[in-house]
């Protein structure tokens, strides 16, 4: 039974994606109907899992080998991402009824979109590394594919491949991890790699700690690979809800809280990752401060909140974390399909060409604004309760001056976000002509993300419970939704921080006051805008690469006396490296 | 069936069938013909008819061990190798031979086509199971010559004649090297037999290393080793599409088992031959990438990805010949396996468009990068088909070049040693490297405005597309299902440790 | 001195060497397929002088002649292609076989 | 001695081939090495196959040389070397040094010497060798001849008319 509706929430999304491949775009009708069908029945198998989470193997095949055997499981991680990414990705598919009306090629954009859909449930349920690899590189061929749908733009793929490229540089370091798992313990189960992790050489378990350290930033874009993000932004909206802010990223968050038990006595990896969560969410802040496209200002707030994701795990609080990711991931999908349905009606991204519409757009911003407040933290959104638990998981776990930078985060967090609201929906219009509000698909997916930010931290408590029976490895203790909230409300971190986010409002609000802080950020706001340098040096690495290829061309003659010429010298070289060796 | 008799057939059907076939072809182009399709559907038929012995054969080689056939003192053996590199082999050149029915129809020399391509088969199936050092040379050699003109199919272009040229120049020192290697250890031994010779080679000192050198760089220059890769992308992007699939698909991978066969017969010599491997497969896979990065034909493309994806294999084999890991053995002839699909269907796939847009009009142009753009909207199977061939090529799940490539790099980390680990990171470095080249090309294909090229476009035969259809599903099922193929690489695998001590 | 294995082998690798250094440094293609012919008399050489000292003087005939059978139908297609090429391009000289490069 | 003297015979002669500008001087050289080498192996005892390279190597190689280089036309092109000569003289000298200081130290080898003071071959051993023994080797050269002359002919062969009215 739970085997059934595991593999149904795989399954069902990608016989989606093979049925309205196989419609052709002939007929775009079937194709809408039959993709929001599987993905909503794909969402209903993915809510079903979630009462069934279990500890134990469901479904094994039997294959043997360096391949391992095909498991998957159940447990508390596994489920409630599955229940994110497939219910999320029906809400988004929903979505693009609207959004993608009269476009070319949905049938490619629906194969895509239902295929990312199940590669992201396989990728959290398996309890093979294998798999987990395999899985990992398909979410990201998805999300290549997907982010270059507009192929004629080059931007469109140039950003796809940027993605395709940094995801897998990352994706090496969980390849390696993974073999090494392999080549010590004699197999690819994830489960013994946690109960054996103490039995591996301990430069060995430090090769795959990192390892798995790099494959996680470059998945949820943390920094040194936060440049990918913004980019990917080039993809149509729906997609950058799905994929690039509520599951896929999240997957490098899953992947370290996952691991966290095997790699915990590894010594300076808690730290590396709580940097590593830290400068992404500091830096990501100040990026989305000076930005004035929406959608990068929603991209450099997911890579900031990701680092609060990052943070949370590297200081002990997978919970913690695991319950930010949760929340996150629904107003974030709610942020960008907001923010999809305002470009959709604007015709343009750019936040300066906006202004004003609220009065036009009123449903629309009402849940942006749900969202927005969300994101900055204000009680009693789900946003709030999350975030706190992370600060004070930090406050816990690690040093005081990431604690002190991470409070100083949560200000700039309101402080942008609230630019960024009053820049759409108040302030001058911009927009002569009248504009339409969303349609009502657009609303359908938008309203259940707006109740579920409102009430999603409901659920903390039942989700603590369910972490606690079926992660055997990592020591997390129920606590009940009244013990969460009277932890929360008084701690006195959580009164530090709502202050802090106070004061960034305020910042906001006094904005014209504070001409003079301005002039001084204005350098820091330069350099966010060339993002750090990060994005120079991408392409400094692309240039050398062509630089390179391109020289070695030139050696490539084409004349045969010179081909003869390598045989000769290669029989040369041949001989004498096995001469001196012998 | 007697297993030696299947084996016997196996190899007696195309040699004989030939002949046949290159008269048939001649007396309807005699006649002003229109009988050449008799030639056609008999090439096929031969195929299909090989496919019964070799069914024998595997079954009994699976299951039983090795089968000898005694000709003379040679022995023809068709152990695991033998029986992987045949079914390699068929499986390619008979839907190569479907795919040619329409490219090919029309133009001159057809007939030769038909007759050269079983028999380039055959010496394959025959370089495969040989058993005999010398003999080993006779096949290789009879697969060069066989393969010249298919090369240079187009000898009214003046591109092919360049192409052969080379091809044949370069071969021809490669295996004269060859010779002085066979001379040196048949001189020592006293003896040709691949399975007596290895203990009497133990000791040999410099004189066995001088031996195995000459067999690296002869056999090195079929196989692409680079530096000596420089005749590959010209003959492989000359050649006639379905040629350019058989060479970069089996041919150059029979040149690897050749040398697999042959430095076996040195394994005692030295320990050496493994890190040799897997230095020419580092070289290998950085070389063929970069090339690869700025091409804009895109047969050429093709062509330096194959050293590139020479180089993995190479990685396996180097493993496998120097710790003894079984995984990297297997993983080795796995992905000379998939990479016969995926070359395969990438070749076939360009070809397919190539037929569309020129030969059907009459021309050889070569088919540039940005031809492709927007093919999707008129030929969607064959644009899906090569964007399914480029990412498997990539090594993207969930596609066959993906299981192949774990299974080298986790043969790699099963030596546990710390260079080989950087060897895997930089071969996956390479990996994300290749995507520079495959991605932009998927995306040209999915653009929304097709190039004039494309718009002006004839529509592609069915029995193109066919061809394409099975091996598109076939990396698509070797993605989702890695178990299937085990059986058949273990048993390859099990065959080259054996030769290198290590059973 | 006059130990003949030393005399064959040191003709043999010359020969050899002689054969590569003419396909290297000439540019006509004719000149090119003398010298593949140089370096496979080499060949032919190695395999009769390895026949002797393994004994098997007569295998090691027999496999020469297949060589010989073999490398001449190489050296007559190689002559064909060069014929083909002269029609084609109006020159032997390799240096306008350059068309596929880079 | 004879040994020697063939030896540097064969050696000048190939020099010559290689360094004659003139093509059919060229393969006239070619010849006269292929005569010595042929001469060489009759040294070593390989009586028959010596008889082969005299007709085949020299007669019949040199025939087609002559009739290509006929067709095609003795070209004269410059001296003028792709390769720097003073590079290709480094990769091959160095190379083959290195191969013979490898390979000629095992060829002192008791077994080798003793193999070489044996005398006398049994007559009709050579016959049965290559027609029984080798029988794979030989029925290998069919193919060879076939997949060749279906080469030259597809090669030399000249485009038909409807073709070049098409073209």
């Amino acid at each position: 039974m739970t085997a059934g509706i595991l593999l149904l929430t795989i399954f069902l999304p990608w016989a989606g994606a093979l049925f309205v491949w196989l419609v052709g775009n002939d007929r775009p009708r079937l194709q809408h109907s039959l993709a929001v069908g599987f993905s909503v029945a794909g969402g209903v198998a993915g809510l079903a899992l979630l009462a069934l989470g279990s500890p134990d193997e469901m479904v094994v095949l039997s294959i043997g080998g360096a391949f391992g055997n095909f498991s998957f499981r159940p447990d508390g991680l596994g489920v409630f991402l599955a229940t994110i990414a497939t219910v999320i990705g029906s809400l988004a598919v929903i979505f693009s009824v609207d959004y993608m009306r009269h476009e070319a090629q949905l049938g490619r954009y629906y194969a895509l979109v239902l295929f990312f859909i199940g590669s992201m449930s396989g990728l959290v349920l398996t309890g093979n590394l294998f798999l987990m690899f395999a899985f990992w590189e398909m979410t990201a061929l998805c999300s290549y594919a997907l982010i270059s749908f507009y192929n004629d733009d080059p931007k469109a793929v140039a950003g796809g491949i940027k993605a395709l490229v940094m995801t897998q540089l990352g994706g090496i370091g969980l390849l390696i991890g993974a073999i090494l798992s392999y080549s010590y313990l004699g197999t690819v189960e994830i489960n013994v790699l946690l109960d054996k992790a103490e039995l591996l050489p301990s430069n060995v378990l430090g090769i795959m700690a990192f390892g798995f350290l790099i494959a996680a930033a470059a998945k949820s874009a943390q920094f040194p690979f936060q440049t990918w993000l913004p980019d990917a932004m080039e993809a149509p909206t729906p997609v950058s809800a799905l994929i690039h802010a509520a599951t896929m990223v999240n997957a490098g968050v899953y992947l370290l809280a996952r691991f966290y038990p095997a790699f915990a006595g590894v010594p300076g990896w808690q730290e590396a990752v709580m940097v590593v969560g830290m400068l992404s969410a500091l830096l990501a802040g100040l990026m989305a401060l000076v930005a004035t496209d929406l959608k990068r200002v929603l991209a450099y707030s997911t890579v900031s909140q990701l680092g609060y994701m990052v943070y949370a795990v590297g200081a002990g609080g997978v919970f913690a974390s695991q319950f930010h990711l949760f929340s996150h991931a629904i107003f974030k999908a709610l942020l960008f399909l907001g923010a999809g349905a305002v470009i959709h009606s604007a015709g343009t991204r750019d936040m300066r060409e906006m202004g004003g519409l609220g009065k036009q757009m009123p449903f629309v911003r009402t849940v942006f604004v749900i969202g927005a407040l969300a994101l900055a933290g204000i009680p009693v959104l789900n946003g709030f309760w999350s975030k706190e638990l992370v600060l004070e998981a930090g406050l816990q776990g690690g040093a005081t001056w990431m604690f002190g930078v991470m409070l100083f985060t949560a200000g700039l967090t309101a402080l942008y976000t609230f630019r960024c609201v009053w820049m759409v929906f108040w302030g001058e219009p911009h927009h002569p002509a009248h504009l339409h509000d969303a349609g009502p698909a657009m609303k359908t997916a938008l309203a259940p993300l707006a109740f579920g930010t409102l009430f999603s931290w409901l659920l903390a408590g039942s989700f603590s419970h369910l972490l606690e029976k079926t992660l055997p490895y990592h020591d997390i203790h129920a606590v009940s939704l009244v013990e969460i909230l009277e932890e929360v409300i008084f701690a006195p971190a959580t009164w530090i921080a709502l202050g802090v986010v106070a004061l960034g409002v305020l910042t906001w609000v006094f904005r014209d006051s504070l001409r003079l802080w301005q002039e001084v950020f204005a350098g820091i706001g330069q350099t966010a805008r060339q993002s750090f340098g990060f994005e120079w040096l991408n392409q400094a690495v692309v240039r050398t690469t062509i630089q390179v290829a391109e020289d070695l061309r030139n050696l490539h003659t084409g004349v045969l006396n010179w081909n003869v010429l390598a045989i000769a010298l290669t029989l040369l070289v041949v001989v004498v490296i096995l001469a001196l060796g012998a | 069936m007697d297993a030696g008799r299947a084996l016997l057939l196996l190899l007696l059907i195309p040699f004989a069938a030939s002949p046949v076939i290159y008269l048939t072809g001649r007396l309807s182009v005699l006649r002003q013909g229109t009988g050449l399709w008799l030639a056609r559907w008999f090439t096929l038929i031969v195929y299909l008819g090989m496919g019964l012995p070799l069914y024998t054969l595997g079954r009994y080689v699976l299951e039983l061990g090795p089968v000898d056939l005694k000709i003379g003192r040679i022995v023809l053996q068709m152990d695991g190798l033998g029986l992987f590199l045949a079914v390699t082999v068929w499986l390619l050149s008979t839907l190569v031979t479907i795919f040619s029915f329409p490219y090919i129809r029309g133009e001159e020399d057809e007939e030769k086509y038909y007759a050269l391509l079983p028999a380039l088969s055959a010496t394959m199936i025959g370089l495969g199971c040989t058993r005999d050092l010398f003999n080993l040379w006779v096949w290789f050699e009879a697969m060069a010559i066989t393969s010249y003109l298919l090369v240079a199919f187009y000898h009214h272009q003046k591109g092919a004649l360049e192409a052969t040229v080379k091809y044949l120049v370069q071969s021809a020192v490669g295996s004269i090297m060859i010779l002085h290697g066979i001379s040196l250890v048949f001189a020592r031994t006293m003896t040709l037999d691949l399975q007596e010779i290895p203990p009497l080679m133990a000791d040999s000192g410099l004189f066995g290393l001088a031996a195995g050198a000459l067999f690296v760089v002869g056999f090195g220059v079929k196989i692409a080793l680079a530096p000596l890769h420089t005749w590959l992308p010209d003959a492989h992007s000359r050649a006639p599409s379905g040629i350019s699939a058989m060479l970069s698909g089996v041919v150059i991978e029979s040149g690897l088992v050749a040398l697999l066969r042959a430095l076996g017969t040195l394994s005692q010599a030295s320990p050496a031959w493994g890190a040799l491997l897997l230095g020419f497969g580092a070289i290998n896979i950085l070389i063929g990438n970069l090339m690869a990065l700025r091409q804009e034909e895109v047969k050429r493309m093709l062509a330096y990805s194959s050293v590139a994806q020479v180089g993995y294999m190479l990685l396996g084999f180097g493993v496998a010949m120097s710790y003894g890991i079984a995984d990297g053995a297997e993983g080795g002839f796995y992905h000379l396996f998939n990479h016969a699909l995926m070359k395969g269907l990438a070749f076939l796939a360009v070809g397919a468009f190539l037929y569309a847009l020129y030969i059907t009009k009459g021309s050889h142009a070569p088919l540039m990068v940005s031809d492709l753009d927007g093919a999707s909207k008129k030929y969607p199977l064959t644009a899906f088909a090569l964007s399914i061939a480029l990412l498997a090529l990539g090594g993207l799940p969930p596609l066959a070049g993906f299981v192949s490539k774990w299974q080298i790099f986790v043969a790699g980390a099963e030596v546990r040693s710390t260079p080989l680990l950087w060897l895997i990171i930089f071969a996956g470095l390479n990996s994300v490297l290749s995507l520079g080249y495959y991605a932009p090309l998927i995306n040209r294909m999915y653009r929304n405005q097709p190039s004039e090229v494309v718009q002006a476009g004839q529509p592609i035969a069915v029995l193109i597309s066919l061809p394409l259809l099975i091996l598109t599903l076939a990396i698509v099922a070797i993605g989702f299902f890695p178990g299937w193929m085990v059986p058949l690489n273990a048993s390859a695998a099990s065959s080259l440790l054996m030769a290198f001590g290590f059973r | 001195m006059f130990y003949l294995p030393n005399i064959v082998l040191v003709v043999v690798l010359a020969l050899l060497g002689i054969g590569i250094y003419c396909i290297l440094i000439s540019r006509n293609l004719i000149k090119i397929v003398v010298g593949l012919q140089i370096a496979v008399k080499g060949a032919f050489l190695a395999l009769v002088l390895a026949g002797k000292l393994a004994s098997q003087i007569d295998v090691g005939q027999s496999i020469a002649l297949t060589v010989i059978v073999a490398d001449t139908i190489v050296a007559v297609v190689a002559l064909a292609l060069a014929v083909q090429i002269r029609r084609k391009f109006g020159t032997l000289d390799v240096h306008a076989l350059m068309s596929l490069r880079r | 001695m004879v040994d020697l003297f063939i030896g540097a015979g064969i050696l000048f002669c190939a020099y010559k081939a290689m360094q004659e500008n003139r093509l059919l001087v060229s393969a006239l050289w070619l010849a006269l090495t292929s005569a010595l080498v042929s001469w060489m192996m009759y040294r070593v005892g390989a009586a028959e196959v010596a008889v082969v390279e005299l007709s085949v190597g020299a007669g019949l190689v040199t025939v087609l040389f002559v009739f290509a280089i006929n067709i095609a036309g003795d070209e004269s092109l410059t001296r003028q070397s792709l390769v720097p000569r003073p590079l290709a003289w480094f990769a091959v000298v160095f190379s083959m040094g290195l191969l013979v200081w490898m390979i000629m130290p095992a060829l002192q080898s008791e077994r080798m010497r003793a193999v070489l003071e044996q005398t006398g071959v049994l007559a009709g051993l050579f016959r049965s060798v290559l027609w029984n023994d080798r029988r794979v080797d030989t029925l290998m050269q069919v193919v060879l001849f076939f997949a060749g002359a279906l080469a030259v002919l597809g090669l030399i062969g000249e485009p038909n008319k409807s073709r070049e009215e098409r073209e």
